[in-house]
């Protein structure tokens, strides 16, 4: 093994060292560029349809979403539809659990478009990086208690519905960070007073509706049916389709801020 | 104050965290003593049967005082901000800061979210085995008092800057008193141990002592933000003392 | 300078020897080598920590040098928090009772 | 700053030993653990067979020299102000050393005694007694802890001419004056108190 030579073991590896030599060299040739602040960025904006599909994926392999578990149901209830699909839950949640906090990139290009508003300091960013983590984090939990019901799928019945209990707290109300979030940067686009604002004046109101449609979801503990139920209207469908709908506008939103920044830049180093 | 002077004070940003800073301290307050009687909290020794009941007798005060954490618990950043804020205006460097901001956003997942979540689970279902809602309620208040380490070292840093710091954004003897809320974690320690006496997570000197201290505690530190934020010259040299008499007056000042 | 340093050393005397005190109370306070509950005993254990507490506050941290408003704080704290453990102690006595 | 204290001819202006945001700390780390005291006196005083029973274990003289080493370490920082203070910036830095060094004693002692209490089956977690000193004892050590980085800031102010802060070295012992003066009570609370 040590009298290996360094290159040339395998054919995969010397097109990986040439990549990065070429790479070096692009990088020298101009000495005065060091960094361009938002080098790299369309590479982490295209890893979000990757993401979305996973994520759509997963949704709709959980069979407990589709048609959402109902509170109502009996511990012997729960015990059975683990029992019954064991593999698919435990295929969606090992995805979503890979997957969940791939939201933060996202949440950092916005970070770095907030760099650029007209603000006279960096408070409503911090705040932002402040809940990034929580809401992925949370969601995570989520899974653990998922896939730990799923794990035993034949131990007592009142014990798998524990668990399952505490992940469908933990998902639906366990959106402070989201509501959190969205408020913070309304207000973030609303005092972004310039000529060429980063983001359109109605994302501040988007971001405003989709912190509003959260919060019945914070709710959901109070009841086992009707609409506030975790199963409900609100605290399940408009709750989670809020989510989605903030993804896929806020991505398009920041998609097109990145490439904006993308020409700038290239026309300055040009 | 006018709509115009607020939309024209460069400050109004600190000026909102540091409100929402305040709405939230108070919230929460609020929601643990008056609607959930999380504080004073529950006995350590409950029998599940007692752990059980206790579910049914709070419930409604549970329900909707979660909720209403549920709902504004995210505001918790805008201190974390506002105090990452202070810490990138010292002389320091801006490590300390981010350090901060990680540590204390990392902190709201075990720091209020699992008491919540247990909590709410736990009222969902009264029909529920004692056994199991013993389990629920142990979760809720041990995760709550238990959550140490975020806060321990989050205060240290905060206080190694400020007593490092040359730009005099906080005195020094509130880097000090970082030091005695950061010991209060030490002392917390013992609820993981015991359940009756004074060491519990309801016992005298693991909980209401250091309850006091960190009420004080939070008292001072938002004082302070407030003086910080009068005193603020979006400078990068030492922050101009405050005159007493300004330290009292109205927060909104025009713009310079 | 030679003088201040006789000074810090006969503090560090008595201050050790205040220490050493406590074993005699503590023999003395036996009842053919059993212990007893005894608040004379508490009592004047607490005065001598005050004692001590003063005398290191006075010259160790040099208190005497430093403005009055700081030497009477420190006095007056030193006899609250004597007042206040012997205050809760002889409460504690009164309630067993 | 009184009149009377202005009419009095001071040999040196009366200032306050290192920073007075440090007396803040004393003051009030001193009221924290009077708190503790008086809940541990409170609680003695209505179970006081069981406490004595429990106390009779401890081994009083082993305090003593506890107390009598952190005594000696407290000397030997004052002993370090005067040094700093007279520009005897190396004496004052063996003084600093020898601080620490009583310190580590005293942290050895400790150790030594709670090995000896666990044998004896005495442990955090078995009576009302000995969870009072186990915890009043290791929050102290937790002091003392700190106080080796303390001890540390002073040696490092004393070490190169471009430092030399005499506040900063007056801070420094100040904190640790305190650490023994709480230990002095500690002592007097948990082995002599009946």
């Amino acid at each position: 093994m040590r009298a290996r030579p360094h290159r040339g073991h395998s054919l995969g590896h010397i097109g990986t060292l040439d990549l990065v030599e070429t790479l070096l060299t692009v990088v020298r040739k101009d000495a005065s560029l060091r960094r361009v602040p938002s080098s790299g960025e369309r590479v982490i904006f295209w890893t979000l349809p990757a993401v979305a599909v996973i994520w759509l994926a997963a949704f709709f392999l959980f069979p407990g979403f589709v048609r959402p578990m109902s509170p109502r149901a009996s511990a012997t209830e729960v015990a059975t539809f683990y029992r019954e699909h064991t593999a698919r839950i435990r295929y969606s949640m090992i995805l979503l659990n890979w997957f969940c906090v791939a939201l933060i990139p996202l949440l950092m290009l916005v970070v770095e478009r907030m760099r650029g508003m007209a603000h006279r300091t960096p408070i409503l960013r911090f705040c932002v990086i402040g809940v990034a983590g929580a809401a992925p984090i949370a969601f995570l939990t989520t899974t653990v208690f998922w896939l730990l019901a799923a794990f035993q799928p034949e131990r007592a019945p009142e014990l798998t519905q524990l668990l399952n209990d505490l992940g469908w707290v933990t998902f639906t109300c366990g959106v402070p960070f989201l509501v959190a979030q969205s408020g913070f940067l309304a207000l973030a686009i609303h005092f972004d007073r310039q000529e060429q604002p980063v983001f359109p004046r109605w994302v501040a109101h988007f971001n405003l509706v989709i912190g509003l449609a959260l919060i019945p979801a914070a709710f959901a503990g109070l009841t086992k049916t009707g609409v506030f139920a975790w199963d409900g209207l609100v605290s399940f469908w408009v709750k989670n389709v809020a989510i989605a709908i903030w993804i896929i506008v806020m991505s398009i939103v920041v998609g097109h801020a990145v490439e904006s920044d993308h020409a700038a830049g290239a026309e300055a180093v040009a | 104050m006018t709509r115009r002077s607020l939309r024209d004070n460069p400050k109004r940003e600190l000026w909102l965290a540091w409100g929402a800073t305040v709405f939230f301290y108070n919230l929460y307050a609020v929601v643990f003593f008056l609607f959930t009687h999380i504080q004073p909290p529950g006995q350590p020794w409950y029998s599940p049967d007692q752990a059980s009941t206790w579910f049914t007798e709070h419930h409604h005060g549970l329900g909707i005082g979660l909720a209403l954490i549920f709902v504004f618990g995210g505001l918790s950043a805008t201190s974390i901000a506002l105090i990452t804020y202070s810490i990138r205006r010292m002389s320091v460097s801006r490590a300390f800061s981010y350090s901060y901001l990680i540590i204390y956003s990392v902190s709201a997942v075990p720091g209020f979210l699992f008491i919540c979540v247990a909590l709410t689970a736990g009222i969902m279902r009264p029909e529920r085995s004692p056994q199991l809602q013993h389990w629920l309620y142990q979760l809720g208040f041990l995760s709550f008092s238990g959550t140490m380490g975020v806060f321990l070292i989050g205060s240290l840093i905060w206080m190694c800057a400020i007593l490092l710091d040359g730009n005099r954004v906080f005195p020094k003897w509130f880097g000090y008193l970082n030091l005695c809320n950061a010991l209060t974690e030490v002392v917390v320690s013992p609820s993981w141990i015991f359940k009756t006496g004074v060491f519990p997570w309801n016992g005298l000197i693991a909980w209401w002592i250091d309850v006091v201290i960190f009420g004080i505690y939070t008292g001072v530190f938002i004082t302070l933000l407030r003086s910080m934020i009068i005193r603020e010259d979006f400078g990068t040299g030492p922050l101009p003392a405050v005159p007493a008499w300004r330290f009292w007056q109205s927060p909104v000042e025009t713009a310079p | 300078m030679r003088r201040l340093n006789r000074r810090l050393l006969a503090v560090w005397a008595v201050l050790s020897a205040i220490t050493v005190i406590y074993i005699w109370i503590d023999h003395s306070a036996d009842h053919h080598g059993t212990a007893h509950a005894s608040s004379a005993v508490t009592v004047i254990a607490l005065l001598l920590a005050a004692v001590k507490v003063r005398i290191i506050m006075r010259e160790f941290m040099e208190v005497r040098n430093a403005p009055i408003l700081l030497c009477r704080l420190t006095d007056a704290w030193i006899a609250g928090m004597s007042a206040a453990m012997i205050g809760f102690y002889l409460a504690g006595r009164a309630v067993a009772t | 700053m009184t009149v009377a204290e202005v009419s009095t001819p001071p040999c040196r202006t009366r200032q306050v030993p290192g920073q007075p945001d440090m007396w803040f700390f004393v003051l009030f780390e001193s009221l924290i653990f009077t708190s503790y005291f008086c809940v541990y006196l409170y609680y003695r005083a209505q179970h006081e067979a069981a406490f004595l029973a429990a106390q009779s274990q401890l081994t009083l003289w082993l305090g003593v020299v506890e107390t009598i080493v952190l005594l000696t370490s407290s000397w030997s920082i004052a002993r370090c102000v005067e040094q700093s203070r007279n520009g005897r910036y190396d004496v004052a830095r063996r003084d600093a050393f020898l601080t620490a060094g009583f310190g580590v004693i005293f942290l050895i002692l400790k150790v030594v005694e709670w090995v000896r209490q666990i044998h004896l089956g005495n442990t955090f977690s078995s009576g009302d007694f000995f969870q009072y000193y186990f915890f009043l004892t290791a929050i102290h050590l937790v002091h003392v802890l700190i106080g080796f980085v303390v001890v540390g800031v002073a040696i490092h102010q004393l070490s190169s001419p471009r430092r030399r802060s005499q506040e900063l070295v007056e801070t420094c012992a100040t904190y640790w004056h305190t650490v023994d003066f709480l230990w002095v009570l500690i002592f007097a609370l948990l082995y002599v108190v009946r």
